[in-house]
């Protein structure tokens, strides 16, 4: 989950790292009350980089412009995604401003430390001079003074700017962070270093064990969930749904407690699979054979037996979202290798049809694709019901892609 | 590398329920389970296996262990592994999902340096037909024979498998890596295990399209792997966008190399393989014919 | 440095491990206004182990007893130490009392886990039956249920000590403990644990990265010097004092900025050496001789070179100590190898006379053996004052028991 | 173990002063002093000494480097220690005083997995005399000869060394293990060290009255040091009420053994060199009776 920059802020300034003065904006009016002298820096808080170049960030010089400009980015959506808090903070003059990040490298399965002597808004020339060092052992902190000596600092700011790179490693760890970003670090004529702007990406899986970061995230989670709440017609109340992308095309969404990852497109065949892969190799049968996804969403089931009471609820929650949307015209559901619970899915199935009889919901023809389950019984249990049970996976495939036409 | 039916396995878990219904899934499929481990139900059994509260009692009980399976809550895995790794065990299975990153990270400092295998977080583990299973491999899709499949997906490997053998092309080693962001072994390590394994005659390589592995294990195969790869990524038609940071796209590009660009990943994943020569499956259901391909063409 | 109970258990409460409800009592009247319920316990804060059978411990079950209670335990020294601080606390009632404890090995140069289930009073039984753990890799909660199963538990409590133990040693490591001792650890009927009693030793040399235990021991510090300031004449009033050990036959003082370690005994030759065995060496060669070491003083001079400035001061208070007291009727000094620094030495040895006879202080006899100086120059310098200059250690011992009897 | 005139060695310090002071009287003395390492100093030198930022640019300049001697101020003495292990270095020597603990716990953890010997902190460290010095000890004192010191002192050590030398002993190699109360090193390691030394015929340990690692080195010495060994342990006679607590009366209790009584120390000590027919000096002075009664002992 990425914070926002002034949550990013809370926790470097938390951890010891230079952050200018600043204050939160809710609302365009609470300029009147601002407590930093001007000139001042307004930004849109939203998730994505690049906001500068769009429009999301102004330099305002008194108390009727800042106010002024506060609408203004107040109405950008910037990537689609509205700010709902601006960030007001000192201006600063960088002699040099520095790129320096601390993030977790799948593939060599360590942290690595980047820097670069050219930071700032032109992330292309950052990219280009990036420098790395793999955290092989233990974190210590000549680890950071090897990134300053390859970016090329010299004399007092390898410590003082090393100094900088251990307090976010030790941010990353303590946090249990997938990235933190200072872009730009800024240097002063005096050397002084100050972070001017910051990223950092929570870890969902580690989010049990720090109830701080929770709570600090706790406003966009359930803001994220109301916008998106209205786009899916029955969802149960009761289940949590946490939107973790929200620009560009897809929008993905995470139910920590269930564990479902769903995602948006514009076709018209809802797909639901256990299994990451599997359901990416659904999608791209369905692609083959000229259908269109209009979602796919992949569950947990269980390669070992799942709590039974979760369940049935999660796997409600997961038909909501694959089939209640007006653009899904079938539903193709793909699971495997869960004998044990395959019975109880069928059951589930079976319910969430006569739940859709009874509020009187308009249903859509389903293809339910069982391998590893006891196939037999499934067709018995759902006869009369517009479910259309097999075990091949492109036979499925292929009569799914026909219903949607 | 201990994969044999001698090969002394543990399961170390809390939840009884799903730590006994593993332990006896392994059992029955040839498995020699010696010891449940579950601190405060040592001197229990679980239907037959003896339960301890540590692994230094079992491994006092019975000698040497070579595998623990791990089924313990997600922040609990990686206390329970280097238990394991501190009472000698060389191979781990970590099954269970949801485990930190930065856990995966010290843990697998560690295991580098005790040269500890591990497969997983969130993985079916390994399977060798009709003699082990340390993982959770549904047995009923697998035969013996001489494939070798190493996967990043659970289920889709359950489904390569079965094409497989319903094809009649029966099963070497099956071993999934693990599905989370960090995981314990790469293609890599395995691509290494199975070129020497003296069963597995050919390995299907099953990736995705996140990611760098698939591009590095390409260039690997192509350098140091005798033994003819079929290769199947899911993922390459489906319209995903996937938003990276400047330091993960970063990462990637730098761990895809230069020869690759790493803007146009999909791509860039089939073209690997292609470059060397590694015939690239569409679906699942064409893999069997690869196989069969690459298998007359190896004996003629 | 040693807590005291109360300090020791503010430290438990902060990392989890649970304590009782108590109140901290600085005067008898104090406990008219106690917010925890009879009956309590009322337990004198002074560093030995043994207040319980020396009457350091009462039980009260009403507010007229507390205060007679109270005064009794102010006015009552244990091992010489009288109590500032009283601590009153709910009683509990204990189904068993283990002893837990994690302290650093200087051999296996890891910390140890300690722990047996027969804890409490009686600490012969509980040394009898005490079990340990070296944690020899980095700590990992395992380690504690190791010792759980060696000193016998089961089921449940397993977890629920080496809870206990694991929150015992992240102590330790983020505090930079020497040792931490929980005993007993009480079990209740129904399996709740409740920390009754602690120790904890803090480093002295991690001190300075803890400015949180600087300022919790601060009292200490400060009320230990003035006692201990009373019995040393002339002390320079700008030195810190801080007296680590109080009970016993001798008292050692260490001043933290200069790194010395002074002793008190009951002859009448004070001595300053440099080096810890060198001084150990010399205060046998002079009981050897049949002389009556005063007190001894370990300075550090720096095998390298110190800093200039700090050398001068550090010597005059370790001059004042070993030689401003009644009862010393000749100083030693044995300093060795110390060539660059042998001038500067003399120099102040030719000061510190000088201004002993400027407040007109009586001068008593030095004997000074310089190893690895230049002991001509020595000689010349120092000539008309009191100071005999050798270099044979035994004929300087020698010549300091012959003066002083 | 690299202790000869050939060893690189590099000083690791942040103020200039003492560290160049070190680095030119090691230099003086013979020793091989590649660099010195002062982050952000790169560039600059101490007298001809170049220094570096980091303890690799060193090692890239001059190649495989042997010895680290550590000036760093105490809370910056394990970063620049394990940076010198990272770097390869398998010899570090810590001069500066009052490293805290549990810094040591984590270096020696590190120091043991890639078996780096670490001398001090706290220490004079190692010398050679007229060969190498890496620490502290004043040259003037030494000369060489057959005699091994292995001391928990600094001064003292001199002080015996001296005597040695007057008494026309010279010395193979004196170490100075080190008075902060968690060294790197044990007497067991270094008299192995010089019990292989060739140029050693003779050990003199100078031990402290504190801690049990005398009656340890007691025990290891009768069992597999075969050279003669003469050792002197200080504060034998000095009145001093030692405060334990539980847990660490518990400790020495137990790493004394059985065989001592852990309550009267002192005389376990002396009777611990005596039971195993080692003779313990009374004073320096007697030091050099005792190590030609030895030597002649092992000639005839």
């Amino acid at each position: 989950m990425d914070l926002l920059e002034y949550q990013a802020k809370a926790l470097f300034s938390e951890m010891g790292i230079p952050v200018l003065p600043s204050q939160r904006i809710d609302y365009p009016k609470d300029l009147k009350r601002l407590k930093i002298p001007y000139p001042v820096v307004l930004k849109s808080q939203v998730h994505t980089g690049e906001r500068s170049s769009l429009g999301g960030i102004k330099f305002v010089e008194n108390t009727i412009d800042a106010v002024a400009a506060a609408q203004t980015i107040f109405n950008l959506p910037i990537k689609d995604e509205y700010p709902e808090v601006l960030l007001a903070e000192a201006k600063y003059n960088a002699d040099q401003e520095l790129y320096l990040a601390v993030v977790l490298d799948p593939i060599v399965r360590r942290p690595v430390l980047l820097g670069s002597a050219q930071g700032g808004i032109d992330t292309e020339t950052a990219m280009k001079n990036m420098q790395q060092v793999v955290v092989n052992q233990e974190f210590s902190p000549f680890y950071a003074r090897r990134l300053m000596v390859k970016i090329g600092l010299q004399g007092k700011l390898i410590e003082s700017v090393s100094h900088i790179v251990e307090k976010m490693y030790q941010l990353l760890v303590e946090k249990d962070l997938d990235l933190i970003e200072i872009n730009p670090l800024g240097i002063s004529p005096r050397g002084e270093v100050m972070a001017l702007d910051g990223k950092v990406s929570v870890n969902d899986y580690a989010l049990g064990r720090h109830p701080d970061l929770v709570s600090l995230v706790g406003k966009n989670i359930s803001n994220n969930y109301e916008i998106k709440q209205e786009q899916v017609k029955g969802i149960d109340n009761n289940s949590l749904l946490v939107t973790s992308n929200l620009n560009g095309v897809s929008s993905e969404k995470i139910i920590p407690n269930y564990r479902l990852k769903f995602t948006e497109l514009q076709g018209n065949i809802g797909i639901l699979c256990n299994g990451e892969g599997l359901t990416m190799a659904t999608v791209d049968l369905v692609m083959q054979a000229q259908g269109k996804p209009a979602n796919f969403l992949n569950i947990k089931l269980g390669d070992y037996l799942e709590v039974k009471e979760s369940l049935r609820s999660q796997m409600f929650t997961a038909l909501d979202l694959v089939s209640q949307k007006e653009n899904v015209k079938v539903v193709l559901i793909n699971v495997i290798g869960i004998v044990q619970t395959s019975d109880e899915l069928i059951t589930i199935i079976y319910e969430y049809f006569n739940k859709l009889k009874s509020i009187d919901q308009e249903t859509i023809p389903f293809v339910l694709r069982l391998l590893g389950g006891r196939i037999g019984r499934a067709r018995e249990r759902l006869s009369g019901l517009p479910v259309e049970v097999m075990e091949n996976l492109e036979d499925a495939v292929n009569k799914a892609v026909f219903l949607s036409k | 590398m201990n994969l044999t039916r001698d090969s002394k396995v543990i399961v170390q878990g809390v939840t009884e329920k799903i730590s006994t219904q593993i332990a006896l899934m392994m059992k029955s499929c040839g498995t020699n389970v010696v010891a449940g481990i579950s601190p405060g139900e040592g001197g229990k059994e679980w239907h037959g296996i003896p339960v301890f509260s540590l692994v230094e009692q079992a491994v006092a009980k019975v000698g040497i262990i070579d595998t623990s399976v791990i089924v313990m809550p997600a922040y609990q895995v990686l206390d329970a592994a280097l238990e394991a790794i501190a009472s000698g065990l060389k191979q781990i299975v970590i099954v269970t999902e949801g485990v930190p990153p930065l856990d995966m990270v010290k843990l697998l400092r560690k295991a580098e340096a005790t040269e500890t295998l591990i497969v997983g977080p969130n993985c079916a583990g390994i399977i060798v037909p009709d003699q082990l299973l340390v993982g959770t491999h549904p047995t009923e899709f697998y035969t013996p024979g001489p494939i070798g499949i190493i996967s990043r997906s659970n289920t889709l490997t359950y489904e390569v498998a079965w094409e497989l053998t319903k094809s009649r092309l029966g099963q070497s080693i099956s071993v999934s890596l693990g599905c989370d962001p960090i995981v314990g072994s790469s293609f890599l390590q395995w691509l290494q295990i199975l070129d020497e394994d003296e069963r597995t005659e050919l390995i299907v390589l099953i990736g995705e399209v996140e990611g760098a592995s698939e591009e590095i294990a390409a260039s690997y195969i192509s350098e140091t792997i005798d033994k003819p790869v079929v290769a199947y990524i899911s993922g390459t038609y489906a319209p995903i966008n996937q938003n990276h940071s400047h330091a993960n796209s970063l990462i990637s590009a730098r761990v895809a190399g230069e020869k690759y660009d790493s803007n146009g990943e999909i791509e860039s994943k089939i073209a690997a393989f292609e470059a060397v020569k590694i015939p690239v499956a569409k679906r699942p259901s064409d893999i069997p014919s690869l196989v069969r391909n690459s298998l007359q063409k190896k004996y003629i």
